[in-house]
């Protein structure tokens, strides 16, 4: 029954939806969390052990989420990478809290996700997302009256919203319109993009995910809109989702860590094994489980653990997240107790289909 | 002005629902059945012109038919398996099957070409049409609306007075009787599901064509809406689904423009009951009181 | 002849008020219900079960409690309810929030019972509003309309601000334990069998089997509708509460039509009206999607393709026949095998 | 030689047998009356014959061709007709709809308006009726319908399950002439009805159903004349 | 004693008056007859009197009480009580069950009951279940009581239904047709069972038939529809002989 009873085998489980409608997410989740993991054990593994992913399907629901969580339990799971979408990482990280073992979420963005000790995350969160757009939009953008599309049946689009809004007011900023949507209705955007247009928005925040964002700038482009977008972390992906007609997402502008076209070497080969591995571009999702993986790895390593049948082991891995720094796709990353990650989100703007930095 | 456009913003939305509305009619009122997995049909359809046309390079005339023939074999084979055998069990048995075949088409896809939605090749472009200062009628969808205009029609026509058609009413009334008639009930289904599935391919295209991207997800949601519709125009009622589907788009295009675009979903729906309520039968469905 | 002429007779050997009370279907049923308690309870006694096993069985409950309680709409009544997930929502945010806001005044123990109860009393009100259409519509047609009635649920609940939104109900105290969704799934059991072993339930099969003859009877369409609709969102409600008590968030994604739909297919699978049945296949639908976990990422697709299969095999009658026989030969066999161990020991 | 032949024919309804072994013959130009209580497996026999329900053994050839193997809507372009039981018309249909649909099997257009002309000629009151929804004519008139309905094929031989059930005795008397004129223009009748002496009045010969057995057979004539029958049958 | 006592009865579907000007009188005990051509009107005139139809004028009296307008659920439990042309049983109930229903507002006990089969449950049941037997037994169904009503032969369905509608205790039977269907010798059982239902049960019974010998050999009055008016009633034998009856209805 023990899958980890094979020597020196350490079982990372992971969590995430591998069908329904988000499904995009948690395989890529998936396939970089193996990418991560084959590199790893081919340079020998972490302090002789070799690393091994576990990865159960959720599809995005919670009940389902803590079956997966304790189908890994029994397997003998380490440390828990996941899972991927928030709701479900609330109800998992109940679970992990009891048993006390490791749990990070490379993507789960709610605040309570993360809530106990033992749960740390690897993307941002979503009141900081929200603050930091309107900060950055208030302090570095020439526009004042902002038109806003949501989804209101996300956690992740609501949550940003909600703190945007709040910051933007404290900046000056006017939200001229409110638009919202819900995944009933998440392919048309033609009412909302209009009624954005009457109400002489200047700029539009679209704190979505790449998905929507296609079908959103899809018909501001055939309704002849041109005024410009701004979108958070999981607009990152928009470039090759668009494929052919990338040049509609020109001039978008998101609050990201990571670009696939990044120069950086690290970025480069990651992104290449993806592509050769599963024949797509990475997006956010799977820089954020790379990087999940890595930072487990340094854990293990930090924590001076060399067998997973170490009886200290959670306490010893959760110890050690706070001292280490891990050198990631998505930024230089260390940890506080508070288990958010201390890095920097950039701004880039997308120029003849290419992230560029801004400021 | 501003209202006139989001009328048109409504209409063109409603023109999808009615198109994808018209197939599921077709089957719903023929076979007697509910078939849940009409919306998947039209998702892959929509995968076999992106695979001719994006994978394989093929013209899109060809990739077009192609999708057309594969959606209408599909259905003929989905018939033969999964539904001829429960031709004498509950409508539900038959509801809850077809759910089943949901999921099987929505699973095979994700399997085949992964999760991630793919960009739709632009197989359609038609001009917008212009209208005054600000009245901008988008290409696909006047064409939506013109093909399902000419589609009901056509399928009104054949059902009236083709012989094939004559047979199908007879089937949707009596299986036995019809039988008796020297009619081949199985036939005359396995052409429904046949016609259903060939306009779902069409469907397909027009829905992605018009929004651009296709998951293995895509159909879900519009085949829930088109039951919606189908329902709301009278059960069997071509001309109804049609006009359910419109109205659908409409009243869900206004009430996003001017009540709340938080509280849409409950609107519509709640005009939906209401509605029904006051016609029991849906808009254009027949009132059949039992005689007692 | 004579077997069969006592076979025909109305109560072969006579009844007692036992049997009256509580029939065959009744006694298997419970039956049922509790082996498969006991059956649990060892496992988790000896130590055989493991995590995933038992985190399995609360939810399986919760599902039994639904398959149950809609069937008495769609089995009993013969009404197609697309929208038990709603009723089961509401339920659920009613009781969570009951619970949550009277942290300070009782203790555990009257809480949870209480938050229970007010969640299903606030799903059988919303099952009441519902009845009004159910009252005009028939068929496809008010499928439809419950269909939208969870949706319109579902939208309000993200749309409020005391249920979350979209977030969703945090920190609900985890209180369900297999042991309490046991013994709720034996009062819904009770409730619903002796009500279709009675005077109102055969009312509301006669409403199913013929409206105008039951009319012509002097029972009371409006009255038995009501009824049905508003005892199954009284259950689903319930059930609602325990599921929201048992993965301690709530969010209204999770009470989409999809689930609606998944209740039906429990429902369906099981027979209509079948309440053995719903138990069963209630079990069924829980566990064969975990079961398939190995199978890794066919695992939906053997899914969908075991649903069609079970349907199909469900539906024919050589299946039925053949399901027939083996109980016969089984039980006679079994018996035999039985003694004649005896003798050999 | 026999038109229609069954031997040793057997029905099952799951595992309650309702037709045990008939074994009957109509000749060519007959009119052959099959009559028996309630629930006798009349029905039943008739179903069979045109394949609506599957026999569970035995054999049944019309005109030589092995029925058994051929399925329901082969069987009416072979040329036999049924008016089932309780009429089934079209309901949503017009009358002229439902005729035309009786005339299903049948390419030639000429034949259809020839053989439409037949039946308005026999009965005025359809063609009076034509565009009228089947569903709201009276009793009497739907089962004129059901009658022309099978007509429409030109049939050479005609089921007919109790076409004057819940008519006015004015009708009845009406339907049975019908049944005769049908028979005298050439096509062979077999017909079952509960009312058994008007159906022994008309018909050549006869067959007793007993529960699913046949229990006596012979000339219609004899048979009205019989006292068993009186006694059971005739209500005499 | 008048029973049922109708004034002016009449009603339109759409264009159709498919029942006009429909003035009878029965008498408590009396077996009356309702005969007429197919469409005349007569299952409408059922209708009416059951409230599956409200009049759109007339009135409807039943053992003084005034039912015009009221509901199918009303007048039974005023007293109406019927069987239907097309026979409408519980099909997948036992015709045990389906007399039961019968008794559904004779032999009542409350929804708490139900649920908890505590109080009366038991004695009401079995006083259910005797009453139905009973009546079971008149009809000569007691050995079938346990079966599904679907699997019942015809006949018996027919039979079955005439117990259920007993069920109810009505002061009027109205029965639709009961013989169609039957052979003579079914039909001459029947018409024991109906003579002796209204003697045995002290029954007023209003029926509907085409079949002539019934009609002749049981009732005492009838009354002829024909297009939805009476053509004539009064004395069965008289009435039977009315020239305008024989050509518009009986034939000859
Ligand atoms: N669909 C069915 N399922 C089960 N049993 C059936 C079915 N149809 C008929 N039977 C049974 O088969 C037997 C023969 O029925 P059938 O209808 O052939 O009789 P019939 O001679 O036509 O009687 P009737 O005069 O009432 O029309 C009866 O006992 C009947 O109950
Ligand atoms: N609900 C209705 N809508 C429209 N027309 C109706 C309705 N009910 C009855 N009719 C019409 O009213 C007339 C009388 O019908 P009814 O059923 O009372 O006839 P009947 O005398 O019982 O005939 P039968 O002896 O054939 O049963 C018929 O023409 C019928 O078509
Ligand atoms: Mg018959
Ligand atoms: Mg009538």
């Amino acid at each position: 029954k023990n899958e980890s009873t094979a020597k020196n085998e350490f079982l990372i489980g992971g969590i995430g939806p591998l069908t329904g409608s988000a499904a995009t997410y948690g395989t890529s989740v998936k396939n970089a969390a193996q990418l991560a993991i084959d590199e790893i054990n081919e340079n020998g593994g972490v302090n002789g052990m070799l690393l091994k992913l576990n990865f159960q399907d959720d599809a995005n629901n919670p009940e389902k989420a803590v079956n997966a969580y304790n189908t890994l339990m029994d397997a003998g799971m380490k440390v828990l990478l996941g899972t991927v979408t928030s709701q479900p990482c609330i109800a998992v990280v109940e679970e992990s809290h009891k048993d006390g073992i490791l749990q990070i979420t490379p993507s789960g963005s709610a605040v309570d996700c993360i809530k106990y000790d033992n749960a740390f995350r690897i993307c941002f969160n979503d009141p900081d997302q929200g603050t930091a757009s309107a900060t950055y939009i208030a302090e570095n953008l020439d526009v004042k009256k902002i038109g806003v599309i949501y989804d209101k049946s996300n956690v992740y689009s609501t949550g940003i919203f909600e703190k945007f809004k709040a910051a933007a007011k404290e900046k000056g900023l006017e939200i001229v319109s409110e638009q919202a949507f819900t995944d009933q209705s998440n392919t048309d955007f033609s009412v909302q993009l209009q009624n954005i247009r009457e109400s002489g928005a200047e700029l539009i925040f679209i704190p979505v995910y790449y998905q929507e964002a296609a079908y959103i700038l899809t018909q501001a482009n055939q309704a002849g809109m041109s005024i410009p977008f701004f979108g958070c972390d999981g607009l990152d992906g928009i470039i090759p989702q668009l494929g052919d007609n990338a040049q509609i997402a020109e001039g978008v502008m998101l609050l990201t860590p990571f670009a696939a076209d990044a120069q950086d070497e690290k970025t480069q080969k990651f992104v290449k094994a993806y592509k050769e591995k599963y024949g797509s571009i990475p997006d956010q999702f799977a820089a954020d489980a790379y990087d999940g993986i890595y930072t487990i790895a340094e854990a293990i390593k930090k924590a001076g653990v060399t067998s997973p049948d170490d009886p200290d082991l959670n306490q010893k891995l959760i110890d050690a997240m706070t001292k280490i720094e891990v050198k990631g796709l998505t930024g230089t990353m260390t940890w506080d107790a508070s288990g958010e990650p201390k890095k920097e989100p950039k701004a880039v703007k997308i120029v003849n289909g290419a992230y560029k930095s801004m400021q | 002005m501003s209202f006139l456009s989001q009328l048109i913003n409504g209409l063109s939305v409603g023109s999808i629902y009615a198109l994808i509305a018209l197939g599921y009619t077709m089957v719903y009122g023929i076979a007697k059945m509910l078939n849940f997995a009409h919306g998947d049909v039209i998702m892959v359809g929509a995968y076999t012109i992106f695979t001719a046309v994006s994978m394989l390079g093929l013209d899109y005339w060809i990739a077009i038919i192609l999708s057309v023939v594969f959606c209408t074999v599909l259905g003929i084979v989905i018939e033969k398996i999964a539904y001829k055998p429960l031709r004498k069990a509950s409508p539900l048995t038959v509801l809850i099957t077809a759910i089943g075949v949901s999921y099987l088409l929505q699973n095979i896809v994700l399997l085949i070409y992964g999760s991630h939605q793919r960009p739709f090749p632009k197989i359609i472009s038609v001009k917008s049409i212009k209208i005054g200062e600000n009245l901008v009628i988008s290409g696909e969808a006047f064409f939506t609306m013109v093909i399902t205009i000419v589609i009901m029609i056509i399928l009104t026509l054949f059902i009236k007075n083709s012989k094939t058609g004559r047979a199908m009413v007879a089937v949707s009334e009596d299986k036995g009787a019809a039988e008796l008639m020297g009619i081949n009930v199985n036939r005359i289904i396995s052409i429904t599901f046949a016609i259903g599935s060939g306009l779902a391919a069409i469907a397909g295209l027009f829905f992605a064509s018009t929004y651009g991207f296709i998951g293995p997800y895509s159909g879900a949601m519009p085949g829930i809406k088109a039951f919606i519709a189908a329902v709301l125009g009278g059960i069997g009622s071509i001309p109804g689904a049609m006009l359910g589907g419109i109205l659908l788009g409409v009243v869900e295009g206004l009430s996003k423009a001017y009540i709340s675009t938080e509280l849409s979903d409950a609107i519509v729906f709640s005009i939906l009951i209401v509605i029904l309520l006051f016609k029991p039968s849906g808009l254009l469905g027949k009132n059949v009181t039992e005689k007692v | 002849m004579g077997a069969k002429s006592e076979k025909n007779k109305p109560f072969p050997g006579g009844i007692g008020r036992f049997r009256q009370k509580y029939d065959n279907n009744f006694l298997i049923s419970f039956g049922i219900m509790i082996a498969i308690f006991l059956f649990c309870f060892l496992m988790i006694a000896t130590g055989n079960a493991t995590r995933h096993f038992k985190s399995l069985l609360v939810p399986a409950g919760i599902n039994i409690i639904l398959a149950i309680s809609l069937n008495l709409v769609v089995g009993i009544l013969g009404e197609l309810s697309l929208g038990h997930a709603g009723f089961m929502s509401v339920g659920a945010y009613a009781g969570c929030l009951f619970s949550i806001y009277t942290q300070e005044l009782f203790p555990i123990g009257v809480r949870f019972p209480l938050s229970l109860l007010v969640g299903g009393l606030v799903a059988a009100f919303f099952g009441l509003v519902i009845g009004v259409p159910v009252l005009r519509l028939k068929g496809d047609y008010l499928a439809i309309v419950t269909l939208a009635f969870g949706e319109i649920i579902r939208s309000v609940i993200i749309n409020l601000d005391f249920t979350g939104g979209a977030a969703g109900l945090k920190n609900i105290e985890k209180h369900t334990t297999y042991t309490s969704v046991f013994i709720i799934i034996l009062i819904t059991l009770f409730v619903i069998l002796n009500l279709i072993n009675s005077r109102h339930g055969r009312a509301i099969m006669a409403i199913r089997d013929n409206r105008i003859a039951a009319e012509s009877l002097g029972v009371n369409i409006t009255y038995f509708k009501l009824l049905s609709f508003i005892l199954a969102a009284f259950f689903a409600g319930i059930a609602g509460v325990l599921y929201g008590h048992n993965i301690g968030s709530l969010t209204a994604a999770q009470f989409d039509y999809n689930r609606s739909i998944e209740i039906l297919v429990m429902v369906v699978l099981g027979g209509m009206g079948n309440i053995k049945g719903s138990i069963i296949s209630a079990i069924l639908i829980t566990i064969i999607p975990e079961m398939l976990r190995g199978a890794d990422k066919y695992r939906m697709l053997f899914y969908s393709i075991i649903l069609i299969i079970m349907m199909l095999l469900n539906a024919s009658p050589r299946f039925a026949e053949f399901k027939r026989k083996i109980r016969i030969k089984n039980l006679a066999s079994a018996l035999k095998s039985k003694s004649r161990q005896k003798e050999e020991v | 030689m026999a038109m229609l032949k069954l031997e040793n024919v057997e029905v099952c309804y799951g595992v309650i047998k309702a037709v045990k072994g008939v074994s009957l013959e109509v000749n060519q130009g007959e009119v052959v009356a099959l009559i028996g209580a309630n629930g006798a497996g009349k029905t039943t026999i008739l179903h069979t014959i045109t394949g609506l329900i599957p026999a569970k053994s035995g054999k049944i050839e019309f005109n030589g061709h092995n029925l058994l193997k051929t399925p329901a809507h082969k069987i009416v372009s072979m040329g036999m007709a049924h008016v089932p039981e309780g009429r089934r018309v079209f309901q949503g249909l017009t009358v002229l709809e439902n005729l035309k649909l009786g005339a299903y099997t049948i390419k030639n257009k000429a034949q259809i308006s020839e053989s439409l002309e037949r039946v308005y000629q026999r009965f005025p009151r359809l063609k009076e009726r034509r565009n009228q929804i089947a569903g709201t004519l009276s009793g009497g008139e739907q089962q004129m319908l059901a009658m022309g309905r099978a007509l429409m094929s030109s049939p050479k031989i005609i089921l007919m399950d109790e076409p004057s059930m819940g008519l006015s005795p004015l009708l009845v008397n009406e339907i049975f002439d019908i049944i005769k004129e049908i028979s005298s223009s050439g096509t062979t009748v077999l017909l079952v009805e509960q009312n058994a002496k008007k159906a022994l009045s008309i018909a050549n010969r006869a067959y007793v159903l007993g529960t699913g057995r046949i229990t006596l057979e012979g000339n219609a004539q004899e048979l009205l004349n019989n006292e068993a029958i009186k006694k059971a049958y005739l209500g005499e | 004693m008048t029973i049922l006592e109708t004034k002016k009865l009449g009603i339109s579907f759409g264009g159709l008056r498919a029942v006009d000007d429909f003035s009878i009188s029965i008498q408590k005990g009396q077996l009356y007859g309702l005969i007429g051509p197919n469409g005349a009107g007569k299952t409408t005139v059922f209708n009416l009197l059951t409230g599956v139809y409200k009049p759109t004028d007339g009135s409807i009296t039943l053992d003084g009480e005034n039912i015009t307008g009221k509901s199918t659920i009303e007048i039974s439990k005023a007293g109406i009580a019927r069987t239907f042309q097309n026979i409408r049983l519980f099909k997948n109930l036992s015709v045990l069950d389906n007399v039961k229903l019968g008794l559904h507002n004779r032999v009542k006990y409350n929804l708490l009951t139900s649920i908890f089969k505590v109080g009366s449950y038991s004695r009401k049941e079995e006083e259910m279940n005797k009453i139905a037997l009973e009546l079971l037994r008149v009809f000569g169904l007691e050995n079938e009581a346990q079966l599904p009503a679907s699997s019942l032969p015809y006949g018996m369905q027919r039979k079955l239904e005439i117990a259920r509608a007993l069920a109810t205790n009505p002061k009027l039977l109205l029965l639709d047709e009961p013989a169609a269907g039957m052979n003579p010798n079914e039909t001459a059982e029947l018409m024991e069972t109906i003579k002796f239902v209204r003697d045995e049960f002290d029954m007023t019974i209003l029926l509907i038939e085409h079949d002539m010998r019934l009609v002749a050999g049981i009732c005492e009055e009838i009354c002829v529809l024909n297009f939805g008016t009476v053509l004539a009633k009064g004395k069965t034998s008289e009435v039977l002989n009315d020239p305008r009856v024989i050509t518009a209805y009986l034939g000859e």
